[in-house]
C-alpha cells in the first residue's frame, strides 16, 4: 500500500528501448513491479527482456491494449514534454518523469496543462518513486531500503539514497520513498507528498530532503505547521553553494538572497522539525 | 547561460523593442570609428557578465570620437570584479528623463512566467524589492495564453506611466515577451527603460540569461556564448558533461549526485575545512569521465586532497572502484586522496581501492575529517 | 428575473467611450439597465453621459471601485479577444460580446480558456441579452418587445427583432431574449440557453431561430427530444443560401453539404418542433 | 480569402514542407522557360479557385519545354467552372507512389482545430468522408497548446504510413499546423502528400483558405487576394464594406442583418420568385451605404424588381426612409422598388416612401409578393 505506487501499479515505460529504459526497465521488473506495457514510437509489435514486455507504438494503443494505469518517462530531454502530454491525453493519471534536462518553458506550460487536467506528475529530474516490497518505479536502488513505517520525500537522487541506506542499517524501513525531482519546476511539491503521508496510514514518520533553491521547503514548513500531526525531519544540503550558481540541478541556485539553505533550515526549525547537520545524522534523529 | 548587454539588446531590437544606435568594439580603434558614425556624443559602456560596472568605471560618457577612443582605451584595460573587459558596447548617448526597470522572469512558486516593473530603474530590482517593494508591479502570465495587452496596460498604469506612453509601452512589453519565449529564456530585462527627452521610450540597458537545456532548439543564441568568461575548468567539465563549479577551498570534491555533491561540501565545511569545488560525476562513472574530472580538479593548485564520496546504487561500487584506479593510471598525482564508498558492492569496491594508495572512509563524516587532515599533510595514508 | 440578465445586474461597458459603446450605453441606461462603470484604457477617471457611468483604465479597477457582476464588449474586434481575457482574469462570471468580425483562431484560444474556468460568454457578434422590462445588455431595442413568458434564442439580429416584434403586435410577451451570435465558434450554444429555459420558471415556451452553418441546430433537437418538456417552435433562415458561401455571417456558410437549412429543419422536426416557413409565421404557432 | 495552389504551396514552403520545384507562368513563354530550368518534364497547372481542374484538362504533363509551351498556351485559353485561366504553375513532375491526404480545419462543434488525414490521397477529402469515412484519421488540437508531436505521430499510425516516413511526416505534420496557425488560415491541405518513387514525402498540390477577420495582421497575405476570380460586385461590395454575394434571380434585396436577408431571400424563393443576391447593409443605412448598394445590385442586369427589408431598431425608420430617397436621387433607374420597414418610426418612414415612386408593403410575406408581382411587370405602382 503506501502512497502513489504498490501492488496495484500497472507500469507503462515510455522510452523502453533506450540504453535508460530497458537497463531500469530489467532492474523494476526484477524488484517485482508490475511492467505492463512499453512504449518507442516506431518500434511497436515488438518485445523486450526476452518476451517480458511488449512493446507500442504510442501510449494510446499500450493503454487500450494492457490497460496502465501508471507511466514512467525515460526519453530524451528534448522530446520528454511531449511524452508527458500524450500519457495525460490518453488518460494516465500517475506519472514519473525521470528525463533531466527539459527546458524550463517546457515544463511551465506541462505543469499549468496537467493542472488543468488534475493529472499528478512526479519529476522531472528525479529518481522516481519506490515502495519497498511492493514497486519500484523510476531508479531508486532496491536493494537499500526495507519496507517500514518510514515516508521519505526528497529533491535528491544519491543522497536520498545515502538516506534509505543508513535507515536500512539501524533496521528501519520506509513506507514511500518519493523523489519529486530537482527541476525547479516540477509537477508534485513536498506539500503533496506530505499531505499524502499524513493521510496514509502505513507512515507513521517523514523525512524530509531538500536542498537550495526555490521557497518549496518554507511552505512545506507552513504546511507542517498548519497540517501535520506525524513527526518530520529534515535535511538540507547546499549550505556552502555560492550564490548564482547551479549546483547541478537546475532548481538548486540561490538567487537574489532568496533559497539559501539558511533560511530553509531556519523555517523548518521553528515549526518543530528536526533538521539533521549531515545525512547520516537523519536516521539517529528518528530512531 | 548569461548574454552580454549587446547580444540582449540585439534580440530585443530584432522584436520591435527600441535600442539606442550603438555597435559593439573590441578596441579602441574600432570604438573611436562607431563613435564617429555615431555623431561623436557616444556612452562606451563595457560587456563583462557582471552587475555594477558602472561604479567600477566600466561605463563612461564620451563627448567626441577622440575622447571615446581614450575611454574605450582605458576601459578595455581594466578588470571588473576580477573579469577582464574585452569589449565595449558604444551608443548614442540618450538624454534620459525617466527610468524604468521592466523584466520578465520564471516565478517558481507560482510555475510561471511574472513580468516586473517599477519606475525605480536604473536600480538593481532586487535591491529595489528590498528597499522599496511597493514600487515593484508585477503580474503573471498564462504560459499557455502568453503575455495579454491588457496586462502590459495594468503594468503601465501600475507603475503611473503617463498615458500618452502606455501604447508603445505595451507594444515593448509584448516584444519583451516574445523575445523570452522565442530564445527560452529564464531572464530577459530592460534595466534601465528610459523616456528620453524627445519623449521616447529606449531600451538603454538590457540582460537575458537562457536556459542551457533549451539551446538545441536555438543552435544561434548557442553560439553566442562567451567562454572567455567562465573560470577555463568550467568550459573543460562542460564538455565532459560534468557539472563543475569552482570554489575557493581546497579539498576537491568528486560525488555522483547533485544532492550528495552539496552534502559533501556541506560536511567538509561543518569539520572546519573548505570545499575547492562542487562537482557532480553523474550516474555510471566511466573511467574516462572520472579521469576528466580528476584532471579538473587538479588543475587547481589549490587543492591539497581530493575527496571521492560515490553511492554505489545501480552503479556497483566495484565498477565505481575499478573506473577510479584506471583514472588515477591516467592522471599521475601525489595529492592525497580519500575515498568512501557506500551501498551495493561497497565492500568489493573499498578493498579494490585500499590496496591502491588510497585513503578509505566509511561514513560521510570519517571521510570529510580524513580530507581534511590529509590536506593539512597529517595523513599521506 | 428570467435568464442571464435581471435587476440584479450591475453592468460594466468595455469600450464605453467608442461610438457603438456610448450610443447603445445610452440606450441601455434609458432602458433602465443599471449600467455601473465603463472602461476604455487611458480614458480613466472620467464620466460620460452627463456624468451618469464612471469609465475606468482597467476592469480590475472597475471591478474593484464598482463591483461589477456583467460586462457587455464593444471594442474593435483585434482588441475584443483581449477584452474577454481581461473581463475573465478579473473573475466576471457573465461576458456578453457584440464585437463583430473576431478571428476564428482567437475565439478558438478564447472559448477554450473560458471552459476552464467556467466563465460564461455570450456573442461575439451578436446583439445581447434582453429580459424586457428588467434589464437589456446589448443591443436589442427595447420597445420591440414586452415582459411575457416566451424565451427567445436566436443566432441571428434583425432576424430576431422582427420575431420579437411580431410577439408583441398580437401582444406576446418574452422572458428573456438571447442572442447567441452569428460566428462559427462562440461562447454560448442552443443547447445552454434552451437548459436554462427549461429550468426559467418565468419561461413557459421557446423559441429558437437558426440559421445555416454548423451543427448547433441539429443539436439542439437531440437536446429537445432528451431534455426539454416545454413546446418549442423555431426558424431557420438560409434555405436558398448557396453552398461554399458566407451569408454575411461568419458562421453561415454550408460546407461540404453539411450545415444546410433542410437538415436542420428536418432534425428540428423529426423530435416534434414546429419550424415556420417564414418568421411572421412563429407568433402564429406560439399563439 | 481563398489561395491558389502555388500562393498555398509557397506559404508551405515557407513552413518546410517540401514542394516541387516549381514557378507561376501567366504566359506560355514563360512557361517554356520554367520548364527548361527545370529540365523539361513538367507538370502545368491551371490557377484557378475552384476544385475538379483536372477533369477539366486544367493540369496536364509536359515531357519537355516545347510541350510545355503548347500545353500552357491551351491552358491558358480554358475556363474551369466558369472562371478563365489566367496563371498557370509549372513544376518539376514527381514520380508518385502513393498519394496521402493531410489537412487542418477548424471543427465547429469541438471549438478545436482538427488534423485529418487518410490513405486516399488525390481525391476530395469530402468524397472519402462519403465514400470510405474510415479511411479517414482525425486528432483534435488542443488551440492553446498546439499540435503535439505524438498526435501527428498517431496519424502517420493510423494512415498505416510505413514507419520509415514517419519523423519526416511528423515535421510536415508541425509545418503544416504552424502555416495555419501563423497565416491564421481556416483550412490548410495537402491534398496530394505524395510519396515519390524516390522515397520521399512531397507536397504535391495544397490549398488554404484564410480567415478574413484577421486578415489585418497578416498584410503580406492580404495582398494575395487575386480580385480577377471574384464577381465584380463582390469587389466592390467588399470596398463599402457590404457583405454581398451575387445569385442567379432577378429580385434584388437590400436588407438589414445577415439572418434578415436569408430569411428575405428564403420567402421570395417560397412564393416562387428568385432571389438576385444577398445582401445585408449592416446597422445604420447612410445614403451612401444605400446608394452603393443600389448600384452594385442594378448592376446585375437580371434584376427587374429591388425589394428593401428594413428592421428599424436602434437606427429609426424614418431615418431609413430618407437615407432610401437620398440614394434614389444619384442612383437613377425606373426598375421597381418595393419597400418594407417595421419597427421603430415604420409608419413615418412608409410615408416618407410612398410619397416617393416606390411599393409599400406592411409584412414580408407581401413585401415579397409585390416584389415578384412587379419583376413580373404586373404592377408598376
Amino acid at each position: 500500500m503506501s502512497i502513489l505506487v504498490d501492488k496495484n501499479t500497472r507500469l507503462l515505460v515510455q522510452g523502453i528501448t533506450g540504453n535508460e529504459g530497458l537497463f531500469h526497465t530489467q532492474h523494476m521488473l526484477a524488484y517485482g513491479t508490475n511492467v505492463v506495457a512499453g512504449v518507442t514510437p516506431g518500434k511497436g509489435g515488438g518485445w523486450v527482456l526476452e518476451g517480458k514486455v511488449p512493446v507500442f507504438d504510442s501510449v494510446r494503443i499500450a493503454h487500450e491494449a494492457t490497460g496502465v494505469n501508471t507511466s514512467v518517462i525515460f526519453v530524451p530531454s528534448r522530446f520528454a514534454a511531449d511524452a508527458i502530454y500524450e500519457a495525460a491525453d490518453t488518460g494516465i493519471q500517475l506519472i514519473v518523469c525521470i528525463t533531466e534536462g527539459i527546458p524550463v518553458q517546457d515544463m511551465m506550460r506541462v505543469r499549468n496543462y496537467l493542472d488543468q487536467k488534475g493529472i499528478r506528475l512526479v519529476g522531472p529530474n528525479c529518481p522516481g518513486v519506490l515502495t519497498p516490497g511492493e514497486a519500484k518505479v523510476g531508479i531508486i536502488p532496491g536493494d537499500i531500503s526495507i519496507p517500514g513505517n518510514i515516508g521519505v520525500v526528497s529533491r535528491s537522487g544519491t543522497l536520498t539514497y545515502e538516506v534509505l541506506y543508513a535507515l536500512k542499517l539501524v533496521g528501519l524501513g520506509t513506507s514511500t520513498c518519493v523523489g519529486i525531482g530537482g527541476d525547479p519546476i516540477n509537477g508534485t511539491s513536498f506539500i503533496d507528498v506530505l499531505g499524502m503521508f499524513e493521510a496514509d496510514p502505513y507512515t507513521d514518520k517523514i523525512i524530509l530532503i531538500g536542498e537550495i533553491g526555490g521557497t518549496d521547503e518554507e511552505k512545506a514548513a507552513e504546511y507542517i505547521a498548519d497540517h501535520l500531526t506525524k513527526p518530520v525531519a529534515a535535511f538540507i544540503a547546499g549550505q556552502t553553494a555560492p550564490p548564482g550558481k547551479r549546483m547541478g540541478h537546475a532548481g538548486a541556485i540561490v538567487e537574489s538572497g532568496s533559497g539559501t539553505a539558511a533560511d530553509k533550515i531556519k523555517a523548518l526549525q521553528d515549526v518543530g522539525v528536526q533538521v539533521a547537520s549531515h545525512p547520516e545524522e537523519i536516521a539517529e534523529l528518528l530512531a | 547561460m548569461k548574454l552580454h548587454e549587446y547580444q540582449s539588446k540585439q534580440i530585443f531590437s530584432h522584436y520591435g523593442i527600441p535600442i539606442p544606435s550603438g555597435r559593439v568594439a573590441a578596441n579602441a580603434a574600432d570604438a573611436k570609428q562607431i563613435a564617429e558614425e555615431l555623431g561623436g556624443h557616444v556612452v562606451i559602456k563595457s560587456q563583462v557578465l557582471v552587475g555594477g560596472r558602472g561604479k567600477a568605471g566600466g561605463i563612461r560618457l564620451a563627448k567626441s570620437p577622440q575622447e571615446a577612443e581614450d575611454l574605450a582605451t582605458q576601459i578595455l584595460g581594466i578588470k571588473i570584479k576580477g573579469l577582464p573587459v574585452r569589449k565595449v558596447l558604444v551608443d548614442e548617448a540618450a538624454s534620459i528623463e525617466t527610468e524604468i526597470y521592466l523584466g520578465i522572469t520564471n516565478d517558481r512558486a507560482e510555475r510561471k512566467p511574472v513580468m516586473m516593473a517599477s519606475s525605480a530603474g536604473g536600480v538593481e530590482i532586487e535591491q529595489v524589492a528590498k528597499e522599496t517593494p511597493d514600487k515593484i508591479v508585477k503580474v503573471h502570465i498564462d504560459p499557455l495564453l502568453g503575455l495579454r495587452d491588457y496586462q502590459a496596460r495594468d503594468i503601465a498604469a501600475g507603475i503611473d506611466l503617463p498615458r500618452e506612453h502606455w501604447q508603445t509601452f505595451s507594444q515593448i512589453g509584448r516584444g519583451l515577451w516574445r523575445a523570452y519565449l522565442r530564445s527560452d529564456a529564464t531572464l530577459a530585462e530592460i534595466n534601465p527603460l528610459v523616456i528620453t527627452s524627445q519623449n521616447r521610450l529606449l531600451a538603454v540597458d538590457g540582460k537575458m540569461v537562457l536556459d542551457d537545456n533549451a539551446l538545441f532548439r536555438h543552435p544561434d543564441l548557442a553560439e553566442m556564448r562567451d567562454v572567455d568568461v567562465e573560470p577555463k575548468a568550467e568550459t573543460e567539465a562542460r564538455k565532459y558533461n560534468l557539472s563543475f563549479i569552482k570554489l575557493d577551498g581546497y579539498i576537491g570534491c568528486m560525488v555522483n549526485g547533485a544532492g550528495l555533491a552539496m552534502a559533501t561540501m556541506d560536511i567538509i565545511k561543518l569539520h572546519g575545512g573548505k570545499p575547492a569545488n562542487f562537482l557532480d560525476i553523474g550516474g555510471g562513472a566511466s573511467s574516462e569521465k572520472v579521469a576528466a574530472a580528476l584532471r579538473i580538479i587538479l588543475s587547481d593548485s589549490n587543492v591539497k586532497a581530493v575527496l571521492f564520496n560515490i553511492f554505489g546504487g545501480i552503479t556497483r561500487g566495484d565498477e565505481v572502484a575499478r573506473g577510479i584506479l584506471a583514472a588515477l593510471q591516467e592522471v599521475k598525482t601525489d595529492v592525497p586522496m580519500v575515498t568512501r564508498l557506500v551501498g551495493t558492492n561497497a565492500e568489493e569496491g573499498r578493498q579494490i581501492l585500499s590496496e591502491a594508495n588510497m585513503i578509505t572512509a566509511e561514513t560521510l563524516v570519517d571521510a570529510a575529517k580524513k580530507a581534511i587532515r590529509a590536506a593539512q599533510g597529517g595523513e599521506q595514508v
